[in-house]
């Protein structure tokens, strides 16, 4: 059987996918929202991975609520996204940065 | 041995899904290398047992999720041939950075220790007992055990979808709807007006 | 007096008053103001002669467990109780110095002042470690205030530099009082006067607290800031910055670094002497160039309370009642050079040396004044400056006949830095006509030299005044310096063949 | 019944639902109009909840009477006090906010339920008892809050408010999940109980992984450097009613979450965390304070103030100790009322159009204009720097004391030569108020509401606050027990 | 004894009437309150000092006030009369006594009068102050008193530049010489616990060969102490090295430089080597310096007044001088010698000062002798009162006969320093005995350019402004011929048709008071102070060595006359350059004109003092305060963090770029930061 560091090394690469989607795109927001996806899909192989080798079901519950969230997050972002691309007419990356200093 | 071939077969597809998903210049073509990805590590749930959420990621992210973003990126009709894949300033430090980040957590959570990894010991409390579905299961624990956090997820989707709404919802107040009663109620004398304007007047309407 | 909260409704008179000057006509915060002080000031004298000289160490003691972590806990000593006359005695000569020249902002202005008041006087009469660091670093709001709202034309910079100096120094006391209540498990002033703290600690907490009484005092190098918050500060700001507030720095010394930590003192005297040396060289030699009234007289502070540093150091009576007399003087002749200047500069609106001259002729009776605190800054005996200097001096010259005589040239210096400045103010022709016209004290102006001069002289001739509350209190201090005593440089030794009687007397003189 | 006294425990949390499912009803009902009687109604019910509340924290309610659900809830004196402020600062919001929207014609009636909803969540972050309760508690919180952070749509800046917070917030969620799936696996368990009992001994690097993920997940909530990036960008362009909500009660419940995660789950593994909060407890000062000096935007000022008192607020928790959790919850008391002060005072800086005047260099010569307001705002500022007699000095007080007691000497001696820096920008706004000369754009008045909060935020403020100094003490002391008391 | 009370507080009394009542006061009323309190002062003081003489009277302590307790440290104001104090309270009150009534007629045309006796009576006091000092810091009360007024007569004219420089330079040199004084009473209060000066007087013996750490260093105790002590004196008495403000002092009024410059006050520093002669009788290394220092003064000014030309100048080098000769004779043991000729000194001194104001003031404040000449005639009174003073200093007198006053004294102080017998000895009496010999040169110098010869007035601006101004009034009366003739007059005498005219009464009456004390004091009161067997007169004031009067009375004959020779060789060379051979002084200054040079700039001490004190001293300032305070204080300190700290804010707002992707770059980098911290632990 597999062990549990595949499945580690599996979820560390897609966490490090995503974090670097975050930053390594600047022209697309919608982008971004995807590699929060990535990153959250990253911890969910972990939680299942853990609560089999585990054992313990608590992985798994935490995977599904898990997957709720992210379902609200990505409903709220992408409105969020959507009066933003109302206000300015642009979702790139680089133009989001009237505020700084 | 078809076990370690799906294994591999999965993470592969996942892994390069993922990384085509942020580097497509196309948004759509990420959305769709994104439902990839998650088809793929369904499967590589499936693989250790956890059928239920497998079934839920492609449900939830497939179904939903997936679909919103392609929604959403169709609507805000952007024009994909402006948005060339460009490499940020620092973006070499970016990177590096990340594969340190990988490297250390490849080191610190597979290769630290002899003897593979040691996991935590479970209490046992919330394990599947034999005679259990992994559906079954995790119903009984959520509906008992975690009542109270799924109400509260359930909060979390209503604040979700007040958000998503108040953010969103226009008032379309230059558009005419129509109001039968209104329309049924209109006498002739209401809609024409005798004027009789003076000789060089005109009308004001 | 027993039981009754004098220190506390000393307090409250000038902070109620100080909310009354921001609720009242403009015009009348002033006499608000004029009346809160005098108010104090009679609370301050019935203070003085209700206290019991040679009585309890502490006096009109008060305790209200108010708060968390500290209490309010007020009392006062000899030591306090001169500092504090010092302060209701100068407060209403700084309203009566703002009197006509501060012409925007009347209400706020006097209830900054007010504040000042009752902040100074909760120094002197704090009991409670926490309650004094909370009254003393209290006191720069007001003043940053007074400095930045009310000051001269470089007035940011200065009331920047000043708060941002000195809170820079305070800081790090307050760790040092965190650790020392920690291992004391009290707040208690008195108690921890008597605490004895491990030696290696007693090393960095006396730095700590040094670092704030050294910008507090302010002890050369890092006294930049004085100068240009004498400068831009206005007359009444400069009063009581230069009588009050600087000896706080002094007050904290001999209320904190010398009993509390009296190895980490004798440790540290050399480090004294030296930045103490340097100040009086230096900063003298600096007031000698300067062109501008306040900045000279701003420096010749730094000078002045170098003589306070080396006299507190030198861990005998002369030298602690000494520093003490100097500070009360200092305050005194400092606020009321300061007043002199302002005197001049309501009239002529420029602080430049060059701009005025003979004012002798047109002066006469400012030019006496200015003489006779002159003079007293300068030392001359018959006046306060003098009585100070003099047992500072020779209480170091014990410890060490080479800082004596380094810090003696000041004496020099400091005449030869306020004569020149006398000289180019009061002497000379008149070759400036608007100086030339300018008038005589007026009827208030005389108001406020008057007592100041005659305290000056007082102290001079009599100080026994202002020793006798003190000497109870210097006394147990030098009892418990004793054992920490350094040895001085200037220890005699018996030549051969002397009665024996010579030889006991001989050392009696040297210890 | 185990499950009613559960019920009992969460009524707070129960009341908010219920109620505010109902008003959800109202509004969708009557509209908008109604959004001033459900701001009302949500604040009768955030005190109703705090009153529910109270007893438990003047009880000093601990140990296991106070578990919820199987220990994944805790109600006890410590979560009590957490409440007490988040519902003061979501009932302050609720009531300025209307004003505000009204002005520029955006009320919606959502947006008091978002705040309650947003309390319920924090609510369950200082109840939080095991990560998952945290992870939902911790959502909730943070879906309303980029809600409300882009609430004023038409708003560009509000907007990029919203994105940016969402983006970045969305990030540190997932590093907040990471590292609690790898607490998960290598300790075996989501309770925070069992972490803390896993965590004896030598600790697996996993779990190791786990903790700083999950620090540097809730370093982002409370904006901790070098976490904070997104806060001066959030504050300036969110609804100012919101930056009053963000700077008060997420941080608040932040705060008490950290202290849950760090004192409970990771109790016994102090040492792996301590060296990573000093430092980000440093970063935090210098950086709040370095980034406020070359503001020109009062809010954006607020933004680095809020991460400098950050920075301060952890040299509390980098003690560890019972002394320093209760230091924290005192300088968050006390930090919410400085912060809810002056943002009222922001509140009310308008010019004669009712727009929002935010640049600092239009308040010159405020002191005349307007003296009562710029005395408020310099008290609050004079407070924020922690200049004594004014109260915010107590904060910086306790929390020294506190790191002098665990010998964290140089940490403490550090922080505090450091926020002279801070010193620097307070001092800048009154200057710009006393000093310079008057521009008099400021025009507006304020509402009887403000000016009642106001006037309490500042009372206790004043020097007035230090006899509060003994309530406090007594309280935080019973908090910091409860949180200390299994263990 | 409370008439001591009255003594020296009467003037004090009068001096704040005087000073603070000023213009409101009225000028006679003023004048007449200062000047009888002195005559009242001075009328008691006599009766003491005879007393004394007697032999009958005590010493006594009158206490007035605590002044000082402090720790071991006590001190009183309390006023002792003994035997000393009593010699300085005839002098003091005398002379300031007609020094007032002078100053009627001398400051008559002055509209500040009330101010200026005012001064006068409180300098007065604190010389009272001093010489009754019971112990060293009331001593210094006095000392810094005399110091005060001193610099208040100095700059009297205030809007003098001149006169402003010199009060200051007055001041802050005697604050060098205070210095030492100050360092003295620490030192002294160390060794013995008190500064009463009795208690020290009577412990000092007890302190001889012990030794003291100062400066490092071990030295014997009472050397250190005394030499401490005598830089003071120095100071106040203008010796050698701390003398330069003594001339510049004569830029105040001329009755200030009778008073103050030459008859008490700068005599303060004698009276205090020999009220502490016991102190320095146990260190003879402090009085081998007392000794040199006063030989080496008493040369150095009698050169330098050799080629002085202005009057006041000459008299104050030969104050100068004369103090000398008191500080060898204290330096050599004769403390009755040092006091006897400031006794004699003081009266002669002000005399010749007194008579110099009279000259000046006939001479319309013209003080250049070159421009004088021929005044004998014009203003008789005062040439034979200036005579007298002069047979005085040069010390005319027959052996055993009959000498005017300095012939007593100063023949005492050089035979003592003779029968001293030692090298010192020897060295200070050569150096008297040549001093002596210049005293006579240029006091006779004096009174021949002042009053023989032709008048050369003619040149003098002062004498040509007084013209000019009385002409302007004339030219209204008489026209412009009569000017003319005026001018056609100066050629012809040179006197530019000035006249002098004789002082007012109220001026010769002290000229002739103290013209008789010139010629008497010494013949009457020699027997008292330095004759054989007045120990009884000294009642242990001071350290009166019998064996010292056995000494002088059998020193060689010639070391008698030597004194008398060489006033007369210098009363011939004198009349030989002056009324004789007018060329002469050129021819000599051309000769010898590096002397002349280095004696007319007075050794050149002011220009090595600017070099080396005032010029390096502004300089400093300077520097510590540009470059020290600001330049590295300031840049480094406030300036320097304010510096960085806006360069730490610059850097932290180009941080907060405003792009999402660089924000969450920093979190990465604190992530990445934080686990490669807890791996590296």
């Amino acid at each position: 059987m597999i062990g549990i560091e595949h499945y580690l090394v599996v979820s560390s690469i897609l966490f490090v996918l995503g974090v670097l989607g975050i930053f390594l795109n600047r022209k697309n927001v919608i982008i971004i929202l995807m590699a929060i996806e990535l990153i959250l899909l990253s911890v969910n192989i972990n939680f299942v991975a853990f609560s089999a080798f585990l054992g313990d079901l608590v992985g798994q519950v935490f995977a599904m609520f898990v997957l709720t969230v992210a379902a609200g997050e990505a409903a709220i972002g992408l409105a969020i996204l959507v009066i933003y691309f109302r206000g300015r007419g642009t979702i790139a990356v680089d133009d989001v940065n009237r505020m700084k200093g | 041995m078809i076990q370690v071939i799906a294994f591999y077969l999965f993470a592969t597809l996942c892994i390069f899904s993922g990384a085509v998903t942020i580097l497509a210049r196309n948004p759509v073509h990420s959305v769709l290398w994104l439902i990839l990805a998650f088809f793929n590590a369904a499967g590589l749930m499936v693989l250790v047992g956890a059928e239920f959420i497998a079934m839920l990621l492609v449900i939830v992210y497939v179904g939903a999720v997936a679909v919103l973003f392609l929604f959403v990126v169709m609507m805000l009709d952007i024009d994909f041939a402006e948005l060339r894949a460009g490499f940020i300033k620092n973006f070499p430090l970016g990177l590096a950075l990340a594969l340190v980040l990988f490297v250390e957590l490849f080191i610190g959570l597979v290769v630290h220790g002899a003897g593979g990894v040691q996991l935590g010991k479970a209490s046992g409390a919330a394990a599947q007992a034999a005679d259990m579905s992994n559906i079954q299961a995790i119903g009984a624990l959520l509906y008992s055990k975690y009542l109270f956090l799924f109400e509260a997820a359930g909060l979390v989707l209503l604040v979700a979808m007040i958000g998503a709404i108040v953010l969103t919802h226009r008032e379309r107040s230059g558009t005419k709807g129509q109001n039968i009663a209104k329309q049924n109620a209109r006498r002739p004398q209401d809609a024409t007006i005798n004027m009789q304007p003076e000789t060089g007047k005109g009308v004001q309407l | 007096m027993n039981g009754f909260p004098i220190l506390s409704l000393m307090l409250l008179v000038p902070l109620v008053a100080a909310v009354a000057c921001l609720v009242v006509p403009r015009e009348q915060a002033r006499s608000v103001a004029l009346l809160a002080t005098f108010v104090d000031f009679a609370l301050g004298m019935v203070l003085w002669a209700n206290y019991d000289i040679g009585g309890a160490q502490w006096q009109f003691t008060e305790s209200a467990a108010l708060f968390a972590g500290f209490s309010w806990k007020l009392g006062i000593d000899g030591i306090a109780l001169m500092l504090i006359a010092l302060t209701v005695f100068l407060m209403p000569v700084c309203i009566g110095a703002s009197w006509l020249s501060i012409d925007k902002r009347q209400g706020e202005y006097y209830a900054a002042f007010l504040l000042m008041e009752t902040l100074m006087i909760g120094v002197f009469a704090a009991q409670d470690l926490f309650l004094f660091y909370i009254m003393f670093e209290a006191g720069l709001i007001p003043m940053y205030l007074i400095i930045g709202v009310w000051g001269g034309a470089d007035r940011i910079y200065a009331s920047y530099k000043f708060f941002l100096y000195t809170l820079l120094g305070s800081v790090l006391m307050l760790i040092a009082m965190f650790w020392m209540v920690n291992e004391a498990g009290t707040t208690d002033i008195p108690t921890l006067m008597a605490y004895n703290f491990p030696a290696h600690a007693q090393t960095w907490l006396w730095l700590a607290f040094f670092a704030s009484f050294a910008v507090k005092m302010p002890m050369w190098p890092v006294h930049t800031w004085l100068p240009d918050a004498h400068v831009q500060a206005p007359t009444g700001g400069s009063v009581i910055l230069a009588g009050v507030l600087l000896k706080m720095g002094g007050y904290g010394f001999i209320r904190f670094s010398l009993p509390m930590f009296p190895e980490a003192s004798a440790q540290f005297a050399p480090l004294i002497f030296g930045m103490s040396m340097a100040a009086v060289v230096i900063t003298s030699l600096i007031a000698l160039v300067q062109t501008d009234m306040k900045k000279l007289i701003a420096y010749s502070s730094v000078a002045h309370m170098a003589i306070v540093t080396v006299g507190l150091f030198a861990f005998n009576i002369q030298g602690l009642e000494g520093s003490m007399i100097v500070m009360l003087s200092h305050g005194l002749v400092a606020g009321a050079l300061f007043l002199c200047v302002g005197v001049i500069y309501d009239r002529l609106h420029t602080r430049e040396i060059d701009r005025y001259g003979g004012l002798s002729t047109n002066m006469p009776r400012y030019a006496i004044f200015f003489l006779l605190f002159t003079m007293a800054s300068i030392g001359l005996p018959g006046t306060s400056g003098f009585v100070g200097e003099f047992l500072s001096l020779l209480g170091i010259y014990e410890m060490s006949s080479w800082v004596a005589l380094v810090c003696t040239t000041g004496i020099i210096l400091g005449a030869a830095y306020m004569l020149y400045l006398y000289r180019r103010v009061a002497y000379g022709e008149q070759k400036n006509a608007d100086a030339a016209a300018m008038l005589d004290l007026d009827k208030r102006e005389w108001a406020m030299m008057v007592p100041l001069a005659a305290v000056v002289l007082w102290m001079g001739v009599y100080p026994e005044s202002f020793l006798a509350p003190m000497r109870k209190d210097i006394a147990t201090l030098d009892a418990r310096l004793a054992h920490a005593k350094p040895h001085g440089d200037a220890d005699v030794k018996a030549g051969t063949g002397k009665p024996a009687a010579e030889e006991h007397s001989a050392h009696g003189g040297a210890h | 019944m185990d499950f009613a006294r559960s019920l009992a425990l969460v009524a707070p949390e129960t009341l908010l639902s219920v109620s505010g499912l109902i008003l959800l009803l109202v509004a969708a009902w009557a509209g908008d109009k109604a959004s001033r009687a459900i701001s009302i109604a949500a604040v009768a019910v955030l005190t109703a909840c705090a009153i529910i509340a109270a007893p438990a924290l003047w009880g000093g309610a601990m140990g296991p009477q106070t578990e919820a659900f199987g220990g994944q809830f805790r109600a006890d004196a410590f979560a009590a006090y957490g409440k007490l402020l988040i519902y003061a600062s979501a009932g302050v919001t609720l009531m300025v906010a209307p004003a505000f929207f009204d002005r520029v014609k955006a009320m919606r009636a959502e947006f008091p339920l978002l705040i309650m909803f947003a309390s319920i969540g924090m609510g369950m972050m200082v109840s939080a008892a095991d990560l998952l309760t945290l992870y939902i508690g911790l959502e909730l919180t943070s879906l309303a809050s980029y809600v409300l952070a882009s609430f004023l749509r038409v708003d560009e800046r509000s907007a990029e408010a919203g994105l940016k917070y969402f983006v970045l917030g969305s990030l540190a969620s997932g590093i907040l999940l990471f590292g609690m799936s790898l607490l998960y696996g290598f300790t075996g368990s989501t309770s925070f109980a069992a972490i803390h009992d896993a965590m004896t001994g030598e600790m697996a690097t996993g779990a190791l992984f786990g903790v700083i993920f999950v620090l540097a997940g809730l370093a982002f909530k409370i904006s901790a450097a070098p976490f904070h990036m997104w806060t001066p960008d959030v504050y300036e362009g969110a609804p100012t009613p919101v930056t009053t909500f963000f700077s008060t009660a997420p941080k608040v419940a932040a705060l008490g979450l950290m202290m849950r995660v760090t004192l409970e789950a990771f109790g016994n593994q102090v040492f792996a965390w301590q060296q990573v909060v000093i430092f980000a407890s440093l970063l935090s000062i210098v950086i709040g304070a370095l980034g406020a000096i070359g503001q020109n935007n009062i809010k954006r000022l607020m933004a680095y103030s809020s991460i400098n008192n950050v920075g301060f607020i952890l040299i509390g928790l980098a003690t560890a100790t019972q002394a320093g959790a209760s230091a924290m919850l005192v300088y968050l008391a006390i930090y919410v009322a400085m912060s809810v002060a002056g943002f009222v005072v922001i509140l009310l800086l308008r010019d004669e159009n009712g727009d929002a005047v935010e640049a600092i260099s239009d308040l010159a010569g405020l002191s005349k204009t307007r003296p009562w307001l710029a005395l408020s705002l310099a008290m609050v500022m004079f407070s924020l720097a922690g200049i004594p007699p004014l109260f915010g000095f107590w904060g910086k007080f306790v929390v020294f004391q506190a790191a002098v007691q665990a010998d964290l000497i140089i940490l403490a001696a550090i922080g505090i030569a450091a926020s002279v820096i801070g010193a620097f920008y307070y001092l800048k706004v009154v200057k710009v108020m006393y000093f310079d000369e008057a521009v008099d754009k400021v025009k507006g008045t304020g509402e009887l509401s403000h000016t009642v909060i106001l006037v309490l935020a500042l009372l206790v403020n004043s020097p007035l606050g230090y006899l509060l100094t003994k309530c406090l003490d007594t309280l935080a002391g019973n908090a910091a027990a409860a949180l200390f008391f299994a263990y | 004894m409370s008439s001591i009370l009255i003594i020296v507080f009467l003037p004090l009394l009068a001096a704040i009437i005087a000073g603070l009542g000023n213009k409101q006061l009225g000028m006679v009323p003023a004048k007449v309150i200062t000047t009888g309190a002195l005559f009242i002062s001075c009328a008691l003081s006599w009766p003491i000092f005879i007393g004394f003489l007697g032999g009958h009277a005590e010493a006594s302590v009158t206490p007035v006030l605590d002044w000082v307790k402090s720790g071991n440290l006590d001190f009183t104001w309390a006023l002792r009369v003994d035997t000393l104090t009593a010699v300085m309270l005839v002098v003091i009150t005398s002379v300031s006594a007609l020094v007032h009534l002078y100053s009627w007629g001398y400051m008559s045309e002055e509209p500040d009068q009330p101010r200026f006796f005012a001064y006068l009576s409180l300098f007065t006091f604190a010389m009272l102050m001093l010489v009754t000092a019971d112990n060293l810091v009331q001593m210094f009360f006095g000392w810094e008193g005399v110091g005060l007024a001193s610099y208040l007569l100095i700059g009297f004219w205030f809007k003098k530049p001149s006169a402003n420089a010199a009060a200051m330079k007055a001041f802050v040199v005697n604050r060098v010489g205070d210095l030492g004084f100050m360092m003295g009473i620490f030192g002294t209060f160390l060794v013995f616990g008190t500064v009463s000066i009795p208690a020290i007087l009577e412990a000092a013996p007890g302190m001889a060969g012990s030794t003291i750490g100062f400066l490092g260093g071990r030295f014997d105790t009472m050397t250190v102490l005394c030499i401490l002590l005598f830089i003071g004196a120095m100071g106040k008495s203008a010796q050698l090295g701390l003398h330069t403000w003594l001339p510049d002092a004569m830029e105040g009024p001329t009755p200030v430089s009778a008073l103050i410059h030459a008859a008490t006050m700068v005599t303060a520093g004698v009276f205090m080597v020999c009220r502490l002669s016991p102190m320095f009788e146990v260190s003879p290394t402090a009085l081998a310096m007392v000794t040199f220092v006063g030989a080496m003064t008493c040369i150095f000014a009698a050169t330098v007044g050799t080629t002085q030309t202005d009057i006041k100048r000459v008299i104050a080098y030969s104050t100068c001088s004369q103090l000398g000769y008191m500080f060898f004779a204290a330096g050599v043991g004769a403390y009755g010698a040092s006091m006897f000729h400031l006794f004699t000194h003081a009266f002669f001194k002000a005399l010749l000062f007194l008579g110099a104001g009279s000259v000046i003031h006939a001479m319309h404040h013209e003080q250049d002798m070159r421009y004088y000449g021929g005044l004998r005639k014009s203003i008789p009174l005062t040439y034979w009162a200036m005579m007298m003073g002069t047979l005085a200093i040069t010390g005319v007198g027959i052996v055993d006969v009959f000498g005017f006053a300095g012939f007593y004294s100063k023949d005492a102080i050089l035979e003592a320093a003779y029968a001293k017998g030692t090298e010192l000895g020897y060295f200070a009496f050569f150096l008297g005995i040549f001093a002596a010999l210049l005293t006579s040169f240029y006091s006779w110098r004096l009174i021949f350019l002042t009053f023989f010869g032709k008048p050369r007035w003619e040149q003098s601006e002062h004498i040509q402004h007084a013209v000019h101004d009385a002409h302007g009034h004339d030219d209204h009366a008489h026209g412009h011929e009569e000017h003319a003739h005026a001018h056609h007059d100066e050629h012809s005498d040179g006197t530019a048709g000035y006249h002098p005219h004789e002082s007012p009464l109220n001026m010769l009456i002290p000229l002739g008071v103290l013209s008789v004390g010139a010629v008497l004091a010494g013949s009457v009161f020699h027997h008292s102070f330095v004759s054989e067997g007045t120990g009884h007169f000294w009642k242990g004031s001071l350290i009166f060595a019998e064996h010292t009067i056995h000494a002088m009375h059998d020193v060689p004959l010639w070391v008698k006359w030597a004194p008398f020779a060489v006033m007369a060789t210098g009363l011939l060379i004198a009349w030989y350059a002056y009324i004789k051979n007018t060329k002469f002084p050129a021819a000599f200054v051309d000769q010898f004109g590096f002397l002349y040079k280095f004696l007319l700039n007075k050794w050149y001490f002011d220009e090595l003092y600017r070099a080396v004190f005032i010029v390096p001293a502004m300089w400093l300032g300077r520097v510590f305060w540009k470059v020290m305070d600001q330049g590295v204080i300031d840049r480094f300190g406030p300036n320097g963090a304010a510096w960085v700290v806006a360069q730490g804010s610059r850097a932290a707002a180009k941080l907060q770029s405003g792009y999402l992707y660089s924000y969450a770059l920093v979190m990465l980098v604190g992530l990445v930061g934080a686990i490669s911290w807890v791996i590296a632990q």
